[in-house]
């Protein structure tokens, strides 16, 4: 079977991942709604899942993509929590709004 | 043998002083004062023993005990050198001070620690004994600072007193500035010979390789600041007066006899040095002048009956150190002899008199007590006669070839001498005339208790009276036995003095001018029956000497007010500044963490982008660099 | 221009496409849907690499678990309104300068590190089939167990966590 | 037999103290501190016998650090100088009552340990972390069982840790640069590097920035009156009997022969500061109010001139130097013993609410007497010993440091007599004054002891030193 890559070439996927993975970066620092900064944490980790599945198929190797699927498990427990957390601030706080939470001011 | 015995001679008051001590207070006043007398008497005996040894054999025993200090490149041994010269010391220390602590038994029978004043004692008498015997400098300044402690611990002998203290301090501080002195002397023959041990020493010297003349003079000049501080001499001589203070046989034994010579001990030690620094024999020479004739001017107008004696003691030390400074050491070593005599005695003279006045040292109070107590009267009077140089008594003939070395070398000094024993014959007479002539001018019931002194305390006047009249015998001129007993200690033979006419006439000036000041006080105190006027009334030229010339008030304001000025400011200012720059730090630190402190605001989003930029950051410098990660 | 190409022309333009509008969109409901859409197009390229198990899972985990968190999240909170105050300009700014750099820092390093883009020459060796990822993953010897176990425990624990998390306080202050 | 359990005895020691609880706490110490003396005293007979009691052993492999403690002659006479002044201390420590004995105990054991390991150290970090470990429980000390306002203490005591933790962090990187050209922190392998003088310069200031703040050199001595006032009389005697001897033996173990290039460039610089601390440190306490501060200045002044002599880079100066540490760490300690035993009765440090106390005390006054003069150098006593070799020393770089370092002869006697006769002499003072109890006496007589012996024959303790100080020397002028 020939490889997809010989069509499209690495590098595609590359720019494809940085480009999504910048996304997420711009995402994290414009909203200040939590649960859309959660949104774009996620982009930005499928972004490196992509370039993980890329990259395994480049090498032709199992690995890369058990590795993703490690990732997944963090990425699901990361959002389980995370919302678990969001859930408590809005609670107290009444909003989730990243802007209101200083107290790691010094 | 002689180790052991001359370990006793040493040791024997050191024994008295730890008997004394640790025993004294429940031995009881009398006891504990056999104690200190008796371990002083046998040190008398070893050390006639030991003198009479040498006197025949003419040998100097030296004993060496342990390796004490070393330096890199050369030992300092812990050993004594009983030779002549350290004998005739130890006979006139042991001596004098067997009679002072006999004296004493008496004198402080009344004090309620009596045992710790014969323990300190015997104590200097022990450090006093390790100044003469030491066979190496370093041994002598094991004893020379420690006469110089037992000083301060018996001039505040009644520490409750703050002046007195003031002055036991003041004594003990002088003497160290002189002790300094002698260290930096020591500093420099240690490293200009390698030895500090005064046989080696003199044999080096006499072989006379590489001798750096400039050196010698240092380390002279050094060692001749040490012997001005322990004996008095100008500009250190302002602490013998107040050391007036402590008890009258402590004037007697420490502040005339003794402890004021070593000076001239170590000079006499070290002749064979001092010869080679003509320079510093004439400083010597010229201090020694001066500081007899100022002392005898201040001694003048003085009220105070032990003043008066402290004062022609600064002003015979003078004259000693005159004969130093122009070579004469035996001729120093003699007036110091028959100084100790006649000096001794008159203090003991005065203790007596103070004793039956109860403590009233005001001659200004005093007044006929010649009838009253005879035998210090005429003690004293022998004394007096003595030290004014009345002849055949023996401070006529040791004070006579002072001024008579000195009329060959320098007619100035001569003159200034000569001034100056005039002045000693009119204020010793002064203070016999006061003392003992007239009436009583003290209270009535002090004039009722006038008794003559108990035997223990006339007795010692007694010996001394007899040895300061018969003292001039060890050396006449012309046939001296101390010349010849001294001779091998010097590398100059000293050439006696032709008695021809000139001598005569020196002799006879000296005498007229003895009897000039005697003649003086007695038509001031005795004809016209003066007598000194109250503090108050002293005006003119008498105003300045009675105040010593505001010595010791110049001193204060130019060297103890500054340094205490100097210390508040170092105290309230530089240790301030110091501390605050080191503060400075703190606080600078403490600045950059306030202000680093805003940079954490809070904010999520401001510190996301603060991390993009740093990674950011560091990708673009390792690019940049062509670095391969 | 190849079939494939193109279509990983398509689905990477809808990628990019559903993922900014995630972001830029003000209603967090719409954000979500978008980011289905975007992990789809992600499933997309897993199916181009035929990697199919993983392709699944990924919908199962993202799309499915994920993003139903997620929107259940959002209800629960009630936030499905534009009430979203727009951050200070100062701050817009930023974001859009750290964009800018990162996108410029990343793509500098991909060209500074010069990949070798050989020929991609296929053995035809199975290396993706479920079998062959069930033997790397599971394998005792050199495969990932330990790690698959503790994936496990750690997913346990987040769920404990969770569960902590969420639960309402009785007797706080 | 090595010297490795001289270190055990004391950390058991401290461990023992820490779990013998309150009440045994005192007696528990003072036998650890008496069985640690004897076993000094063992391992210098073994070592005047010529055996080997060194301990080496591999404890890092990378980076290669080596748990090695060597014993020559200096080591083992600043150990004896630890282990004979610690129970001293502890001892002198039992007229007093403390809150958690046992801490504070067990406290002045571990800093006997850690200190004694200063001393033996051969291997650089080793050295290091013991010199820094040294500095954890006197702070501890200092700060809980010090006296005087707790707020003014705090700030006294965390400014002196600051201080000189941040003086030892330069000698660190001195070590660190010194482990990146040799590959080793053993001494002997530091000792054979070869350094251009640039090299040697950076190191010899890195070090003495270190020492400079412990010994304490002005202007580094600013933490040193506060911390001496506030300390207990415990924590003041460990500072200035032992912890400051530290510094100095530093100074003669390491930082001469690292840098002995630029100590020689630079001597008369470090010779200067030495004497400047002499003569400041003597004006500074004639004018002290407080008995404490006054002898903090006094140390300062003695401290000065031991490291003027250090300085000279001669076998006199470095011998002068160790004796008179040795003899200073004594005197030092009885006189802070004196003012503590002072504080007992009157409650007071301000000399100007003495006075007077002779009369009731003569014992008292007697020992307070032989102690001032011990430490003005009268000769007789081993400080004169000291002094005058040190002096020697320094009249051989020039005459004129002699006679500038000679003036504390004068000036140490005007201000310790001016102290003496205001605390002690005077009318008798209306406040009762017991005179000093067995306990007192004890600790006092074993000093006086001590100081007057080895000043009539110092040379058992010359012997033990010379041989390693000329070793030294060689390295030195390698």
């Amino acid at each position: 079977m020939d490889s997809v890559l010989n069509q499209i070439g690495i590098e595609n996927y590359i720019f494809l991942s940085v480009a999504l993975f910048c996304i997420g970066v711009f995402g994290v620092l414009y909203r200040r709604n939590a649960i859309i900064v959660f949104m774009s944490i996620e982009i930005m980790l499928n972004a490196v899942n992509l370039l993980f599945v890329a990259f395994s198929t480049y090498h032709q190797d199992a690995q890369g993509q058990v590795f993703v699927f490690f990732s997944m498990a963090v990425a699901a427990a990361e959002v389980a929590v995370g919302l678990a957390i969001l859930v408590a601030i809005f609670r107290n706080l009444g909003s989730i709004d990243v802007a209101n939470l200083k107290n790691l001011k010094g | 043998m002689d180790i052991n015995l001359a370990l006793v001679l040493l040791l024997a008051p050191f024994l008295g002083f730890l008997a004394n001590i640790f025993l004294g207070k429940s031995l009881g006043k009398n006891i504990s004062g056999a104690i200190g007398t008796i371990a002083v008497v046998v040190s008398f005996a070893m050390s006639l023993f030991f003198f009479l040894q040498i006197n025949q054999t003419g040998q100097p025993i030296s004993i060496h005990l342990f390796d004490w200090i070393a330096i890199s490149n050369f030992n300092i041994e812990f050993g004594f050198l009983l030779d002549q010269l350290s004998l005739l010391w130890l006979l006139f220390v042991t001596g004098i001070g067997s009679l002072i602590h006999l004296y004493s038994i008496s004198y402080m029978h009344d004090d309620e620690k009596m045992h710790k004043f014969f323990a300190y004692l015997n104590l200097f008498v022990f450090f006093m004994i390790t100044l003469v015997m030491g066979s190496n400098l370093l041994i002598m300044f094991i004893g020379w600072e420690g006469v110089g402690l037992c000083s301060y611990l018996l001039i505040g002998f009644w520490y409750k007193n703050q002046n007195y203290n003031d002055a036991a301090k003041k004594a003990f501080i002088m003497n160290r500035i002189g002790d300094l002195g002698f260290l930096v002397g020591i500093f420099i023959i240690g490293f200009m010979f390698n030895t500090l041990d005064f046989a080696t020493l003199k044999a080096t010297i006499l072989a006379g390789n590489n001798l750096d003349a400039y050196w010698i003079a240092a380390a002279g000049l050094a060692l001749f600041i040490g012997a001005s501080g322990k004996s008095a001499q100008i500009p250190l001589y302002t602490w013998l007066p107040d050391a007036m203070a402590g008890p009258t046989p402590v004037s007697a034994l420490i502040h005339a006899a003794t402890m004021v010579t070593a000076g001239i001990f170590m000079i006499t030690r070290l002749n064979f040095l001092f010869d080679l620094a003509p320079a510093i024999q004439d400083i010597i020479a010229v201090i020694g002048a001066i500081t007899s004739l100022v002392a005898a001017t201040i001694g003048l107008v003085q009220n105070d009956i032990k003043k008066v004696l402290a004062y022609s003691t600064v002003s015979q030390l003078g004259l000693m150190f005159l004969a130093l400074g122009l070579g004469a050491y035996e001729i120093a070593v003699f007036h110091v002899i028959t100084h100790a005599f006649f000096k001794a005695c008159l203090f003991l003279g005065s203790g007596s008199v103070i004793h039956a006045l109860h403590h009233e040292q005001d001659m200004r109070k005093m007044g006929g007590l010649r009838k009253a107590m005879p035998i210090t009267f005429i003690t004293m009077l022998i004394s007096s006669l003595a030290i004014s140089g009345i002849f055949p008594l023996s401070g006529f003939w040791s004070k006579d070839e002072i001024l008579m070395t000195a009329y060959h070398q320098s007619p100035v000094l001569w003159v200034i001498g000569s001034l100056a024993s005039i002045l000693t014959a009119f204020y010793m007479f002064r203070l016999m005339y006061l003392t003992f002539f007239k009436e009583f001018r003290g209270s009535e019931e002090q004039k009722h208790h006038l008794h003559e002194s108990p035997a223990l305390l006339t007795f010692p006047l007694i010996v001394l009276a007899i040895l300061a009249a018969i003292g001039g015998l060890i050396s006449l001129p012309g046939h001296s036995w101390l010349n010849h007993y001294l001779e091998p200690l010097f590398s100059k033979a000293h050439e006696a003095h032709h008695l021809g006419t000139t001598e005569y006439m020196l002799m006879a000036i000296a005498t007229v001018g003895a009897l000039l000041g005697i003649g003086i006080a007695y038509a001031k105190y005795i004809k016209q029956a003066q007598v000194p006027e109250e503090d108050e009334k002293i005006t003119g030229f008498s105003k300045v000497l009675y105040n010593k010339y505001y010595v010791d008030e110049v001193y204060e304001a130019i060297i103890v007010k500054p340094i205490n000025l100097l210390s508040r400011f170092f105290r309230d200012y530089i240790e301030t500044a110091l501390a605050s720059i080191v503060f400075g730090f703190g606080k600078a630190a403490n600045e950059l963490s306030f202000q680093g402190k805003k940079l954490q605001n809070g904010s999520i989003g401001f510190y996301l982008f603060a991390f993009v930029i740093g990674f950011c950051a560091i990708v673009s410098y390792l690019i940049l660099a062509q670095k391969k990660f | 221009m190849s079939t494939v190409l193109i279509i990983f022309c398509i689905l990477a333009a809808v990628t990019l496409a559903s993922a900014f509008m995630t972001i830029f969109t003000k209603n967090p409901i719409h954000s979500a849907i978008y980011l289905v859409i975007c992990f789809f197009s992600i499933a997309g390229h897993y199916l181009l690499f035929n990697a199919q198990f993983l392709a699944l899972v990924h919908i199962i985990v993202y799309s499915g678990a994920i993003m139903i968190l997620m929107l259940f999240t959002l209800m629960l909170m009630n936030l499905n309104k534009e009430d979203e105050v727009h951050k200070p300009r100062i701050t817009r700014l930023g974001a859009v300068v750290s964009f800018l750099l990162i996108i410029s820092v990343l793509i500098a390093i991909f060209i500074q590190t010069k990949p070798i883009v050989g020929p991609y020459d296929t053995t035809g060796e199975d290396y993706q089939s479920i079998k062959v990822l069930g033997q790397v993953l599971l394998d005792q010897d050199n495969g990932f167990m330990v790690a698959f176990e503790f994936a496990s425990i750690l997913l346990l624990v987040a769920m404990i966590g969770a569960v902590l998390l969420s639960k309402k306080e009785k007797s706080s202050k | 037999m090595d010297v490795s359990f001289i270190l055990i005895i004391l950390l058991i020691g401290a461990f023992a103290t820490y779990f013998s609880g309150d009440k045994l706490a005192p007696k528990v110490a003072l036998l650890f501190g008496l069985v640690s003396l004897g076993f000094s005293v063992y391992l210098l007979s073994l070592f005047n016998a010529g055996q080997n009691i060194d301990f080496i052993s591999a404890w890092i492999t990378k980076p290669s650090i080596s748990f090695s403690l060597k014993a020559d002659g200096l080591s083992l006479a600043m150990l004896l100088l630890n282990t004979a002044l610690t129970p001293l201390i502890i001892f002198s420590a039992f007229g007093n009552e403390f809150r958690n004995a046992k801490n504070f105990y067990a406290l002045i054991l571990f800093m006997s340990f850690a200190m004694a390991g200063t001393f033996l150290a051969a291997d650089g970090l080793l050295y290091y972390i013991f010199w820094e470990l040294a500095l954890i429980p006197i702070y501890f000390i200092a700060l809980i069982w010090g006296n005087g306002d707790a707020e003014e203490r705090k700030k006294a005591v965390v400014k002196f840790f600051i201080y000189t933790l941040a003086g030892s962090l330069f000698m660190l990187t001195a070590f660190i640069y010194l482990y990146g050209k040799a590959g080793s922190f053993l001494i002997e392998d530091l000792y054979k590097l070869e350094l251009s003088s640039q090299e040697q310069l950076w190191i010899f200031l890195a070090f003495f920035l270190a020492y400079a703040i412990k010994i304490p050199i002005i202007p580094f001595h600013t933490w040193q009156a506060k911390v001496y006032q506030k300390a207990p009389t415990v924590g003041t005697m460990l500072l200035s009997g032992i912890m400051l001897k530290m510094g100095l033996y530093s100074v003669i173990r390491w930082q001469l022969p690292l840098a002995p290039s630029a100590a020689k460039e630079y001597m008369t610089i470090f010779i200067a500061l030495g004497i400047a601390g002499v003569i400041y440190g003597s004006i500074v306490a004639l004018r002290q109010k407080d008995l404490k501060k006054l002898l903090a200045y006094s140390s300062l002044a003695h401290v000065g001139l031991i490291a003027a002599g250090t300085y000279t880079l001669n076998l006199d100066g470095l011998r002068g130097a160790v004796l008179q540490m040795i003899a200073h760490g004594f005197v030092v300690v009885g006189l802070f013993f004196v003012a503590e035993i002072i504080y007992r009765r009157y409650e007071t440090r301000e000399i100007s609410e003495m006075g007077g106390i002779r009369s009731q005390s003569p014992k008292f006054t007697s020992m307070f007497m032989i102690l001032v003069l011990a430490s003005v150098a009268l000769p007789s006593t081993f400080n004169f010993i000291g002094e005058f070799t040190v002096l020697y020393s320094l009249s051989q770089i020039g005459i004129i440091w002699a006679i500038l370092g000679g003036t504390t002869i004068i000036l140490g006697a005007y201000y310790m007599l001016r102290m003496f006769q205001h605390v002690m002499l005077g009318e008798t003072n209306a406040k009762l004054f017991k005179d000093v109890t067995t306990n007192e006496t004890i600790v006092l007589v074993s000093i006086i002891t001590f100081l007057l012996f080895f000043g009539i024959y110092p040379k058992p303790i010359t012997d033990l030193i010379t041989p390693s100080l000329e070793n030294i020397i060689t390295i030195i002028n390698r």
